[in-house]
């Protein structure tokens, strides 16, 4: 490793880093996560962790905290070698995290989920109930959260569950706090209240790792930065030596603006309109046109409800009103399988779930939508499933052994190719294309835009929903901000800026809360 | 609180069961006295203390279909030993019974938590393997009243204000069920895991080993049960509590436990278990044909998922504002 | 790392290994051992074994469970599960018996029997399917009230007095020692086979139980596909309902008691997980014929019935435990 | 020469009195000699199960079968094929519908039967009373003869009321939740009738648990080793049953009998059963024993220790 942490500790002065981290590494079948990283915290400093998606970050908050064990290296809490075996083991060493997944019970109360495992005891070591709710109740003021302790945690959105998970870690008395991406899913306001708790928690002397792909955040709350990138840490600092543009070279490993392909738009007529669309609970008067060759990008914060549009469209939900036409005639969608006979398809965000069947092989998950054309009277044809197959995974560049391998064993970047050829293997008329790049590592992040682009090119017509807003940026021939359930600004890609699509989306103009 | 109770689904449960007593008792007056409903408490007692084994498993996502044989197993055990050796005190065949029935369970236990084998298909072999060794070690033959010590049977029907002890057994399971659940690490341990594993392994729940202390408790209950049955029937043989299993898992069911986990109440399974036990004692005196009997409570299973599936029914996500605070 | 970045080639292979080595790995050949095993073991144990007729006899232990297990197999590989089988066969018998009072013939009594069946089967798929219930719940319930049915029609009564022509359908031969029931297990087994493994239906099934949502996402009918199968499952409860009234000649309410159990277990022991995805009907097949062959082999040595469960108890939690026991210890 | 093989089968295996019956069988094959007993049976009584016993034991190729039957006519296919086989059927206690087998040896009459059961209630109801009937399963054949024998002489017992027939599946708590039920429902019940010997041990004990003794006399038909502990309480004041043993024997005298052709099934033939005397076939090629004994408080220690 050539960056050595004695050297920042000297740039740095006096103090001891309260959590050190040396030579940590970490495998997963076929993945290699982390490879002999090297971290310190401080007391009293923030010290963002910045690198790509898979670059291994959660992986190392989830070493930091006794979920996983490393294979290799070594953790040291004021200088002495400590193991933490399970969660209770960190949260007991003063370790705690706020995960990048909300980790919580959808069944239990709020004040239990904040107190699950080190719950306040009353006589004879029972959990005293009372006093969990109090304690909770204080907690979550002390975050702004205007959230009653005692609800099921299942009535909360998405926002308010991320809030829990705060006040969660800070229930343990912690002196290295963990934040796994905290403001991905919080508005505005809760952005800044968490701002505001993170420099009180500095001043209580408490060493905090802060993760995050925002800049502006980190450029604001943090002291020092560590750079991740494919497992290994590449840099690290204090913030006042860098810039942006070189923290995100560091990050990136080139240089950022050859990131996107170059295209040459020229979107042909309508394909598809949409009028009128509503839901009772999840999105109201939405309305766009799209065009052939188009890309359309869909932005907006997590939880605005661009992927419930989608999947209405896409006829997983039925919507309550609302018409679509393709090719100016009305479509009648009421199922996925209806859909896709009228030649929409959809590439679901949540690529495990919804997306591929992980335990059966490649061909199979290619072909599933297409089994009508490689069957003969509904008895399949080995050889023609094979041979689709390979067409589709030919063109997108699959890497994988064969074809039969389960496409669990594929790493993520091309588990979103094979979702994407089964659905091109239908040959559709629009592809909704929900995060694709969520998860997916560098290299297989740019093949995914540029397959994105020659989609366009070929006259197919594509939505983007995308949280990225380079990836907005870099792809869109037009953009829609959707902002809770609803269409908040439609934007031409020349008027379009960062600080804008982030005002729209996040609320700032209407609420007056500038930035 | 009070109107949360109100619609909660052990509150529907409990109307259904007055009503279902006020209806027989409307047809043959004294059944619901409260000498009767004693006597109806009494006969469901170990329905009622298998079942809330059963939610333990249950809630942590897993299932055991077992609890029957090993109660036969266990009560045989003590039967045989009793018969051969008189003078043994009862308090140290109760004990053995709750241990044979722990090791039974940490079986069941193991199998799941060690090698990750499906509950169902664990347990489904352990039913039948419990099930073999009682004609294995009794050769098939009974052990009769006669042969059982005066002390061994006496204990369940001893009599302690008011009612047999046998109800006195099941009043404190299900109290200590209460506090378990309700008040403690691992009870709530037990919701935990079958809510959300995987964020159960975030809070530092070790997931197996829960559902090892699952399996291993409502073990002890069943060894516990096999006790209480043969004495209070004063009989062993191979097929005691046949098929007990599933309405054992009925009476969760009704009792509104998830089958899915994370998801049920001590007062739910005691609940389901005096409905069902209700619905048993009440045909017969309510002058119904016992042939009646496994329609209704096959319906009354069905009917109760059904409720309870509405009654949980996802309410789906509230993105949406309205435009008005907007 | 090498297997996931091979280096950059055009065009990918079909397959990684060859068709023997998938074959050696599968739990199929590992049931076919177990099998020839037992096989040997009851040749050497009784002299009666060996014999043609005692053989044919033997396979009724089984054909009627083993019809049921096939289509249960596909239920559970599309990860639900049937447990009213056996009430739905005390119902159809009870069905067919009543009908007989009404002078009803064989061919009329089959189509109730069958059609039977089929509304039990659509009882819980709709049950399961329309309002959404676990199937493992739905059918524990209608287990009771399907048999319950039959109580309340029948009571301590009996119905016999099946017509001639009626009982060969259990007890008849078609040729030499080979009976209409052993027939009819062949041909499901070879019809239930292709259907799993060789039609788009068949990988519906299993791209189901493998991944509900991303099946209905990929624009598989995944509701209407488990309402087949519990219809399927209901008419093969219902064959095989005529197949045993018409072996014993006389429909009682405890009919085919506890068959549920047998049913699911041929089915796990077949090696369908029982969490769903994954299955075959050849190790269902095996299944049928381990199990049929130790409580014969059993039998003639009079060992009784439940010594043979502690057998197939034991044979069910082994042949997956000890697979798993022996990868953890090479793993350590 | 090889030792002839009788296969005893039993309802289901474990049953005290089945047991009682196969140490009889081995009396009579010890005293006829060369001859080995195969006791026998399902775990559960059902048909099906004695359907895949008989099968083994047809491959097995025994010398006779003599089965207790859970089912009169599930069975005869099975038994058919055993005879077309070569090998003696017969039934005895529970019986097979005659073309299912060669002979059935009733253990009493099922008119005698019938007559003692209520005769055992009556004879302690003086001034008549309420009864009550405790059978087995809805499904077995011998219960539902006897009460119907039982019905035909009610007559003769004008202030004797049957108030009601319920079924404890030869369960033993199935029984004792039935026998709670009639009491509770007919609280001036004065005696119960449980023609099952698992059903009269649980209503004697239910009615002990309710605090009954003296009020509700339990009677019927059981075993004395396992009703001792009821006469000794008072829960029953006296009860009846055949001599498993001498049943048992009988059975296994007539079937070596009959398959070693020294005696054939004829209507109207005489077959001797050793120490027994001989029995008769009726028009049905059935016979019957004798009379059931009853026992009470004054013989009931002579014989809880023999069956
Ligand atoms: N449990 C696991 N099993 C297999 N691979 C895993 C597992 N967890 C993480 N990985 C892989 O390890 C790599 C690092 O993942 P990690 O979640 O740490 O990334 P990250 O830096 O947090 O990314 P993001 O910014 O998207 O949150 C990825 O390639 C991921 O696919
Ligand atoms: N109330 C909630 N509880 C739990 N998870 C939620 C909730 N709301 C949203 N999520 C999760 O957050 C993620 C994004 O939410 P959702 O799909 O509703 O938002 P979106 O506007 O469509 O955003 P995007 O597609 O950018 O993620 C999903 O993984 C979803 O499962
Ligand atoms: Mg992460
Ligand atoms: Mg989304």
């Amino acid at each position: 490793m050539s960056y050595s942490i004695d050297m920042t500790d000297q740039i740095a002065g006096a103090t001891d880093p309260v959590l050190r981290l040396a030579g940590i590494s970490k495998s997963f079948p076929g993945v290699k996560a982390l490879s002999d990283v090297e971290l310190a915290l401080y007391p009293g400093q923030v010290t963002a962790l910045i690198g790509e998606n898979g670059a291994g970050k959660s992986t190392l908050v989830k070493i930091l905290t006794g979920l996983y064990q490393p294979d290799a290296g070594r953790i040291e809490l004021d200088g002495a070698a400590v193991r933490f075996a399970t969660a209770s083991d960190a949260a007991a060493a003063g370790v705690t995290a706020i995960h990048q997944e909300t980790v919580l019970f959808d069944d239990l109360s709020v004040a239990e989920n904040i107190f699950l495992g080190h719950a306040p005891r009353g006589r004879f070591g029972l959990i005293d109930w009372a006093r969990m709710r109090r304690e909770a109740a204080a907690i979550l003021t002390r975050i702004g959260a205007q959230i009653d302790p005692a609800t099921p945690l299942r009535e909360l959105g998405i926002a308010s569950k991320h809030l829990v998970a705060i006040a969660r870690a800070l229930s343990i008395e912690a002196r290295v706090v963990v934040m796994d991406e905290p403001t991905a899913a919080l508005s505005a306001t809760e952005i800044e209240e968490l701002y505001e708790l993170v420099d009180r928690l500095k001043r209580e002397g408490k060493a905090i790792l802060f993760i995050s792909h925002k800049f502006d955040e980190i450029f604001r709350i943090a002291d020092r930065y560590t750079v991740f990138r494919d497992g290994q840490m590449v840099d690290a600092g204090r913030m006042a030596d860098v810039t942006e543009t070189q923290l995100v070279e560091k990050m990136v490993g080139r240089a950022v603006d050859t990131i996107f392909p170059q295209r040459e738009s020229v979107p042909g007529e309508v394909v598809l309109t949409v009028a009128g669309y509503a839901h009772p609970t999840e999105f109201a008067d939405i309305g766009f046109t799209l065009r052939r060759g188009e890309i359309l990008g869909f932005y907006g914060l997590v939880g605005a409800g661009r992927s419930e549009v989608m999947q209405a469209l896409f006829g997983v939900t039925r919507p309550a009103r609302g018409a679509v036409r393709i090719d100016g005639r009305i479509a009648v969608i009421r199922s996925p399988a209806e859909a896709i006979a009228q030649g929409i398809v959809y590439v679901p965000e949540d690529r495990g779930r919804q997306g591929a069947v992980t335990a059966m092989p490649i061909f199979q998950n290619v072909t599933l939508p297409s089994l009508p054309r490689t069957s003969r009277r509904g008895f399949i044809r080995m050889a023609e499933e094979f041979a689709l197959a390979r067409t589709y995974t030919e063109r997108l560049d699959l890497r994988a052994a064969a074809l039969d391998q389960p496409v669990g064993e594929l790493s993520g970047g091309n588990q979103q190719k094979v979702v994407i050829a089964k659905w091109l293997a239908t040959r559709p008329k629009v592809i909704i294309l929900d995060e694709p790049t969520k998860g997916i590592d560098v290299g297989s992040k740019a093949a995914v835009h540029d397959f994105m682009a020659e989609l366009a090119a070929e006259g197919l017509s594509v939505i983007m929903v995308s949280s990225e807003i380079p990836e907005i940026l870099g792809m869109s021939d037009r953009v829609i901000v959707m902002r809770e359930g609803r269409i908040a600004a439609e934007f031409d890609r020349a008027r379009l800026t960062p600080e804008t699509l982030v005002r729209t989306a996040a609320g700032y103009d209407r609420k007056g809360v500038a930035a | 609180m009070i109107r949360s109770f109100v619609r909660s689904r052990e509150a529907i449960l409990l109307g259904a069961l007055i009503a279902l007593v006020l209806l027989v008792e409307s047809r043959f007056s004294g059944f619901a006295s409260p000498g009767n409903l004693a006597a109806v408490f009494n006969d469901t007692a170990i329905l009622i203390m298998l079942a809330l084994g059963q939610m333990l498993v249950i809630l942590t996502r897993c299932i055991d279909l077992s609890l029957a044989s090993n109660l036969a197993l266990t009560g045989m055990v003590t039967a045989m030993l009793n018969a051969a050796v008189p003078g043994l005190p009862v308090v140290a065949l109760i004990a053995l019974a709750v241990t044979l029935g722990v090791v039974m369970g940490m079986v069941n236990g193991l199998l799941v938590w060690k090698l990750d084998i499906p509950p169902i298909v664990v347990t489904l072999g352990t039913l039948t393997i419990y099930r073999g060794l009682i004609f294995l070690i009794s050769d098939g033959a009974w052990v009769n009243s006669h042969e059982m010590s005066a002390a061994y049977k006496a204990l369940p029907r001893a009599e302690l204000i008011g009612l047999p002890v046998l109800s006195w057994i099941a009043l404190a399971v299900i109290a200590g069920f209460a506090v378990l659940v309700n008040r403690s690490a691992l009870g709530r341990a037990f919701l935990a895991v079958g809510g959300n594993p995987h964020a159960a392994v975030y809070t530092g729940i070790d997931v197996g080993r829960t559902r090892f202390a699952a399996f291993a408790i409502a073990g002890g209950l069943a060894g516990l049960c096999g006790y209480l049955w043969v004495s209070r029937y004063a009989v062993a043989y191979v097929d005691v509590a046949g098929g007990f299993e599933l309405d054992v898992v009925a009476a969760c069911v009704i009792g509104g436990i998830s089958i899915a986990g994370g998801l049920g109440t001590v007062g739910g399974a005691v609940l389901g278990a005096l409905f069902l036990g209700t619905i048993k004692n009440a045909l017969p005196v309510a002058g119904i044909s016992p042939f009646w009997q496994l329609a209704i409570s096959g319906a009354a299973i069905i009917i109760a998922v059904a409720f309870n599936a509405r009654s949980s029914a996802k309410a789906g996500r509230l993105i949406l504002r309205p435009e008005s605070t907007a | 790392m090498s297997l996931l970045d091979p280096p950059r080639s055009r065009s990918l292979p079909d397959r990684l290994t060859g068709p023997a080595a998938r074959l050696s790995r599968s739990w199929e050949v590992l049931l076919l051992g177990i099998a020839v095993l037992i096989f040997v073991a009851n040749t050497q144990a009784s002299p009666y074994f060996l014999d043609p007729w005692n053989l044919s006899d033997a396979t009724f232990n089984f054909t009627e469970k083993a019809m049921i297990a096939f289509a249960m197999a596909l239920l559970i590989i599309a990860g639900e599960i049937d447990l009213s089988v056996a009430g739905i066969i005390a119902l159809a018998s009870t069905a067919m018996g009543w009908a007989l009072q009404f002078g009803l013939g064989t061919p009329g009594l089959v189509m109730i029997g069958l059609a039977v069946g089929l509304a039990c089967g659509a009882v819980n798929g709709a049950l399961v399917t329309r309002l959404g219930l676990p199937s493992i719940v739905v059918t524990i319930g209608t287990m009771s009230l399907f048999r319950g049915i039959s109580y309340i029609v029948l009571g301590d009564q009996a119905f016999n007095g099946y017509p001639d022509s009626f009982a060969w359908l259990g007890r008849g031969y078609v040729v030499w020692v080979i009976s209409f029931e052993l027939v009819l297990f062949a041909l499901f087994a070879l019809i239930y086979g292709i259907v799993l493994h060789r039609t788009n239906f068949g990988r519906h099934v299993v791209t189901i139980g493998n991944n509900p949502t991303a099946a209905r996402f990929a624009g598989i009918r995944v509701e209407r596909v488990k309402m087949v199968l519990f219809l399927l499952t209901g008419l093969m409860s219902g064959i095989a309902a005529v197949c045993l009234t018409a072996r014993l000649g006389s429909t009682r309410p405890s009919i085919a008691s506890a068959w549920e159990l047998e049913v699911v277990t041929m089915v796990v022991l077949g090696g369908v997980s029982i969490l769903g995805g994954s299955g075959s009907i050849p190790g269902v097949v095996l299944a049928a014929l381990v199990m049929g062959m130790v409580t014969f082999g059993l039998g003639l040595l009079n060992v009784p019935g439940i010594v043979m469960s502690i057998f197939i108890g034991a044979l069910l939690i082994g042949v997956i435990a000890i697979p798993r026991l022996v990868a953890r210890i090479r793993g350590r | 020469q090889d030792p002839m093989r009788i296969a005893l089968v039993a309802k289901s295996l474990g049953n005290g009195f089945f047991e009682a019956a196969a140490r009889g069988a081995e009396e009579a094959a010890a005293e006829l000699g060369n001859t080995e007993i195969i006791y026998t049976g399902p775990t559960s009584t059902t048909a099906e199960g004695q359907i895949e016993v008989i099968n083994s034991l047809i491959a097995q190729r025994v010398d006779a079968i003599a089965i207790s039957a859970n089912d009169p006519d599930a069975v005869v296919p099975a038994l058919q094929k055993a005879m077309q086989r070569g090998i003696t059927v017969i039934s005895w206690d529970s019986g097979v519908a005659p073309e299912g087998r060669e002979m059935h040896l009733a253990p009493s009459s099922d008119a005698l039967i019938g007559q003692t059961i209520i005769k055992l209630a009556a004879d302690h109801l003086p001034e008549g009373g309420k009864v009550a009937v405790l059978s087995a399963t809805s499904t077995s054949t011998n219960q539902n003869v006897w009460i119907a024998e039982m019905t035909k002489v009610m007559d003769q017992y004008p202030d004797i009321e049957v108030v009601a027939t319920v079924y404890g599946d030869d369960l033993a708590d199935k029984s004792y939740r039935e026998t709670q039920g009639l009491i509770q429902t007919y609280p001036d019940l004065d005696a119960i009738i449980a023609p099952t010997s698992v059903g009269i041990v649980a209503a004697a004990q239910a009615v002990q648990d309710a605090g009954k003794v003296g009020q509700v006399n339990v009677t019927g038909l059981g075993l004395p080793s396992e009703m001792a502990g009821a006469i000794e309480s008072g829960a029953s004041k006296s009860f009846a049953i055949w001599n498993p043993v001498d049943l048992g024997y009988t059975a296994a005298m007539i079937a070596h009998a009959l398959a070693s052709d020294a005696a054939s099934a004829e209507p109207g033939a005489e077959i001797a059963t050793g120490r027994m005397g001989s029995v008769t076939l009726d028009d049905e090629t059935s016979a019957a024993m004798s009379e059931p004994f009853t026992y009470d408080a004054s013989n009931i220690d002579e014989f809880k220790s023999v069956f």
